[in-house]
């Protein structure tokens, strides 16, 4: 057992985080919570992709640097700690390009990796339809064989970064006669294809947070299915275990931790025991969940896909979130209702817009409710209802 | 001990249900939180002659001689529908105040207008750096200029003062201990606005006095000694958000049980899985036990009873069981819940705002402490 | 809408109150945690028999006050409030009298009615069994016909009181071929029956707290069926809903608030402010709860036997109790470990005797999972699963 | 990083896991607890024999050259087994504060006695009225009487005393800010015990000192400034009762588990109930985390590295953790997880002994707070 980092993984952190000050310095970008997916910077992505810190992970082959996983969650861990704008390469980094590692053919591979390594694909995913929620495996999206293509009818909702994403990660029926975990295949959609068309959603917290995207006859040569045929399913809940074992899951707000520490030292609020006593608990929650998320890095480290690690870690670090934004609330008081660009607004808006969009953390990449079947089917070995 | 309504208060709640539900559509209330004033005359004119402004004013002013109770009837359909504009800080804050604190003078003079819609009436209690409602935290203040008053400072967070007539300043009379109620003339020179941009898009404002004239005669009661007036101010205005809560947290308990029963998963309702069933039991029995806290407080208020302990009781409740409903109402609705296209951010943003009004759990679990004698 | 008392409800509860304070000064008891259900004192029974308290709705005719069910909630949470021993008529009293009331033979009534009012009558509950757990319609217990008797064979389990009871109300199988809830019928056996016994349990607490009661050929008189044959079930679903309706769900370690708010008020503990905060939020908790029972006291006032309303109101009392003794045990800190009759042992032990009773509260008359599920399917109309 | 145990603590694991299931039934644990000395003799010795109680302990005084980790690990096995006796009297308080502390001197003497289970030690710090861990509550008081001092005082919940041989007692040795830690020998004159009765069965006990003497010799550390070796004996204790309570946790989680595979109602497992489900899954998520925060701060202490923040983050949390834990526990298991018939009542109060123990989740708060610098 050894809870320290090695000499390089400090070294590694110090110089992401000077990184990371240059540029907040430089008056490149300001600290902001959910940046990870609502920070688009292509500026900042062609500049994290020039240290190589894109696809850190991926074999040196595909333009990857082969390094270790615990390096690549010091990496995320101080992009969130900086609340850096990541949005533009956050999923082709995080799940897209393994995906294709994964189960893509060596042509997909060649095609797609070097370049996201770059900074220079930006991916969304098509995963969820406005009727399947958990139950994914409902999809409705159809892709039809046509001699050398696929051609694709349907429609994708919750689609994160879609407005300016390059490609989709698609999920689309290919055997509507099998049984329904059996019949799905994963596709790489050029968003300039035709056919391809997105309405933005605006959320509760007034962001542009997602798309609807639509797919009208959209042609996607055979080249683009990853992986087999009709697997997609398989392949997407192993997509999912990565999606949801981030460090964004713990740290998404976590520029306004800092920000309602620093409001309450400087407001002496922080001498009343009553809300020392809530900020003490949510460090101490926050350093729980760090540890939770570590466990699942370290299960990639050993060459496994992280399963119900991920869920628990999950699970648990959206409920921090949403206690987090509870309190600072809570320590604002009425001057927590002030929306971003109001007079006497606190803390640049972060508190409102996190508790309003911490609501949603914990629908995202499963709901609670599914990750604890999962952990309590397999992990605990439950049977199933 | 009866926990039902009456007769008559459940006519009174019909009435009001079926007139929003005409007349306050969430594109309505989308268009006023987007709109400057953040009311409609109209509908204020049409409230009027319905009589629920002046609903629990004595008739001799012209009101409907109902009670605080029925009121509380109201101000619940209100935030079942998320009515916006000034009727809150209208009738709740103002107009119940000056009835309470008023001469018979100063009744005679403002009531009559207020109920027939004329005239609106709001509280300048906040300012900048407000924690908590103590007196200690007005710092406005008053200075006598023989004959007239003179106001200076800033408040903060004041509901409709940008559309108001009339403003019931609370301030700083003496130095250490004195503190006064004006009823000062909203239009009047020496007074800036500004609306803040809110969360429930309500209308707060800011509002600085700059040397403000107020004449002797607007005195509302006694002169230094307002503070206790004033807490009788809160006490009234944190069970009117209450009653709002309440109103928000009945209609989307509703709304949420309806969707887990149409909404389905894995070819089945998804109210028929265990764990939202008991995701719903649970919204219930908040809704529930908040509907009786405030309308225990409610009733207490109306009868004239000392409630400092029921009135906190209600507010730290209703405040955080507000927060387990809508955690759980959102849970259930999944990301559908967290558009705007979907109804349920209005419930939120208003519920929200309410609690963060006129005091927070700590603050009367503070005053609960002190009234168990700790 | 009325929070208040009437002037007779006021003088009645003085009388309550004065009653059972100058018992105290008497000596004859001290208050006590869970005494509702363990404090075993014939002699306080047969003194709140004399005043007429017992059976204090129940129909003139038959002994009873005809009196209204907020005064039996004004009698019996003034009884808690004293940590008053009233367990001996508690059970007859709270429903085995209801049961014989709804539905038993006008023979039945005169015979137990008059008896269980001049506390002459105990009565001990004979429905758990050691497989039925919530599942109360899979019952063993089985009665057979045999002349004018039926005979009963089978064990009975968590039977609180039992060793004390005079007469047991038992469900058993009359029809072994029916469907499992239209088979069970429901019995007054006389405790001193041949073929009755009973072996103690000892509880977390160290209490003797139930009691298995054996049933090895016991025969009883068929007078002694209470309603109609094979609608038991029916009929102890009906009384479940007045076992969990009543104020000792919500005060039953009520004597342990009134000792840990004097101890903190003695000792300075409640000048720190969080520990004001956590009593002050017990007190909240406390008044919304008594709200939810009075609630279900007038429901049946209105001669509506109490439903979901009494599942919601007990449900969330439990939580309260436990609520309770946790943060009185963290008050008194080691001290709270010291069990009664040790040296040093603060509040006579009661916090650490409700830390570990009121683990079961939320599981004895309907767990809270099955008082959930019956807020869900009875008040909210959502299907089963 | 690496959140595995070595093989060699795998080992470690195994074998005192399957020595306890041998040695230490529930039937022996309820013997003990209603014994007076609350331990056997036999088994104590065959501890020692096995090398556990010298295991953390130098090499050159016959100990295992083993860490503070691997004890850590050998705790959570006791944990698990519910094992009584003075196993962290001796070690955890006594033994590793000697090692800690003393001059070569004094662990030449005491350590090899301690190691070969010849000698039973404890910590003599918390007296009546205790409320926190601060040096404030030390009263008990050593004065200098020529070559020797003389202490006075009372100290309560001091585990073992009655059968110890050592007191490390702590003092005041001047009136504001001295403190002191001294070895008494408990078996001398002017001591008397009371065993208090307890929760979890252990022996706590009363301990008064009514002038009793101690060679200077026996100060342990350095007089006046003991306090800040106090605390470090503090934090040792601490995350030492977060081990037992991570051993307890894990136990009982399995317990959990297993019993809502095969329990039936409603003619299915209850572990199919999605609520179950779910309720399990809180709790797996509770114990893993208590194990990482309580093996972090063990690691930290074992590397000699500064750990205020992270020992109050594992004893705060395992504490509350564990409440969690064992509300579900019982909830799951029913009725018949609050009879003494079945083991779970063990656990319960074991855990809840130990999270009162060293400092509750509140006081461990106020720590974070103050790293936090609030």
């Amino acid at each position: 057992m050894d809870f320290s980092f090695s000499e390089e993984q400090n070294e590694f952190r110090r110089e992401v985080r000077n990184f990371l000050e240059e540029e907040i310095r430089n008056g490149h970008w300001e600290p902001t919570c959910d940046a990870w997916v609502q920070g688009f910077n292509p500026g900042f992505t062609r500049r994290v992709a020039q240290r190589g810190w894109i696809g850190l992970t991926w074999p040196k082959d595909y333009g990857g640097q082969g390094r270790r996983h615990i390096d690549r969650l010091i990496l995320t861990e101080e992009m969130l700690r900086y609340g850096a704008p990541a949005a533009c390469h956050w999923f082709g980094d995080r799940q897209v390009g393994g995906a294709i590692l994964s189960f893509g053919s060596e042509e997909l591979k060649r095609e797609f990796l070097p370049r996201i390594v770059k900074g220079e694909a930006y991916f969304g995913l098509g995963m969820s339809e406005p009727g399947t929620g958990s139950d994914l495996a409902s999809l409705q999206t159809k892709a039809v064989e046509d001699g050398d293509y696929y051609v694709i009818n349907g429609q994708k909702t919750w689609t994160s970064c879609a407005s300016f994403s390059e490609y989709f990660d698609v999920y689309a029926r290919t055997d509507p006669e099998a049984p329904r975990h059996r019949g799905i295949s994963e596709f790489i959609v050029d968003a300039k294809s035709p056919g391809v068309s997105r309405i933005a959603m605006i959320d509760i917290t007034g962001t542009e947070a997602w798309n609807d995207v639509f797919f009208d006859n959209v042609r996607v040569h055979k080249k683009y299915l990853v992986g087999e045929k009709h697997r997609g399913f398989y392949q997407v809940l192993h997509q999912l275990d990565y999606e949801r074992s981030g460090m964004e899951r713990l740290m998404g707000n976590y520029p306004l931790f800092d920000a309602i520490v620093q409001f309450a030292k400087e407001n002496k609020l922080s001498k009343e025991p009553v809300i020392r006593n809530k900020l003490a608990q949510l460090q101490i929650e926050f350093e729980v969940g760090r540890l939770l998320i570590y466990r699942v890095a370290l299960v990639m480290e050993e060459g496994r896909a992280p399963n119900w690690e991920s869920a628990m870690s999950k699970a648990y670090s959206t409920e921090f979130e949403k206690h987090l934004a509870g309190v600072a609330m809570d320590i604002l008081g009425p001057y927590a209702q002030l929306t971003s660009g109001s007079k006497f607004v606190p803390l640049r808006g972060m508190a409102l817009h996190s508790y309003l969009g911490s609501k949603g953390y914990s629908l995202q990449a499963g709901t609670t409710e599914i990750l604890k079947n999962i952990l309590a089917t397999r992990r605990l070995g439950l049977p199933t209802s | 001990m009866k926990l039902a309504l009456t007769e008559e208060q459940e006519m009174l709640r019909k009435t009001a249900r079926d007139f929003l539900a005409d007349k306050c559509s969430k594109k309505f209330v989308k268009q006023m939180e987007e709109s400057e004033t953040g009311y409609s005359r109209e509908l204020w004119q049409e409230m009027a002659e319905l009589g629920w402004i002046g609903l629990a004013f004595p008739g001799k002013y012209g009101g409907g001689d109902m009670s605080f109770l029925d009121l509380a009837v109201l101000l619940e359909e209100m935030g079942r529908a998320c009515l916006p504009g000034p009727f809150f800080s209208t009738v709740v804050l103002g107009g119940m105040s000056i009835l309470d604190i008023g001469s018979e003078q100063q009744k005679q003079e403002y009531l009559p207008k207020l109920i027939r819609g004329e005239k609106i009436f709001t509280l300048a209690l906040t300012e900048p750096g407000h924690h908590n409602y103590d007196a200690s935290s007005v710092t406005a203040k008053a200075t006598s200029d023989d004959d007239n008053y003179v106001i200076s400072g800033t408040k903060l967070f004041i509901p409709d003062a940008h559309i108001a007539d009339y403003l019931l300043c609370v301030v700083r009379t003496k130095p250490r201990s004195g503190i006064g109620i004006f009823l000062a003339d909203a239009k009047g020179p020496g007074m800036k606005y500004s609306v803040l941009k809110t969360m429930a898009g309500d209308k707060l404002c800011e509002v600085v006095f700059d040397q403000v004239p107020v004449p002797r005669a607007n005195i509302l009661g006694r002169l230094n000694q307002g503070w206790s007036a004033v807490q009788k101010i809160i006490q009234r205005a944190a069970v009117g958000k209450c009653c709002e809560m309440v109103g928000n947290l009945q209609r989307v308990l509703e709304m949420t049980v309806d969707y887990a029963k149409e909404r389905k998963q894995f070819d089945r309702p998804i109210g028929s899985f265990q764990v939202i069933q008991h995701y719903c039991a649970d919204m219930a029995t908040d809704v529930d036990s908040a509907r009786f806290s405030t309308y225990q407080a409610a009733w207490m208020l109306s009868e004239g009873l000392p409630c400092t302990k029921e009135v906190a009781v209600a507010k730290a409740w209703v405040g955080e069981a507000s927060e387990r409903v809508f955690a759980l109402a959102h849970q259930i609705h999944g990301a559908i819940g967290v558009t705007i296209e979907h109804d349920l951010h209005y419930y939120t943003r208003r519920a929200k705002a309410a609690k963060l009004a006129f005091g927070d759990a700590d603050f009367y679990r503070e005053v609960v402490a002190r009234e168990m004698g700790l």
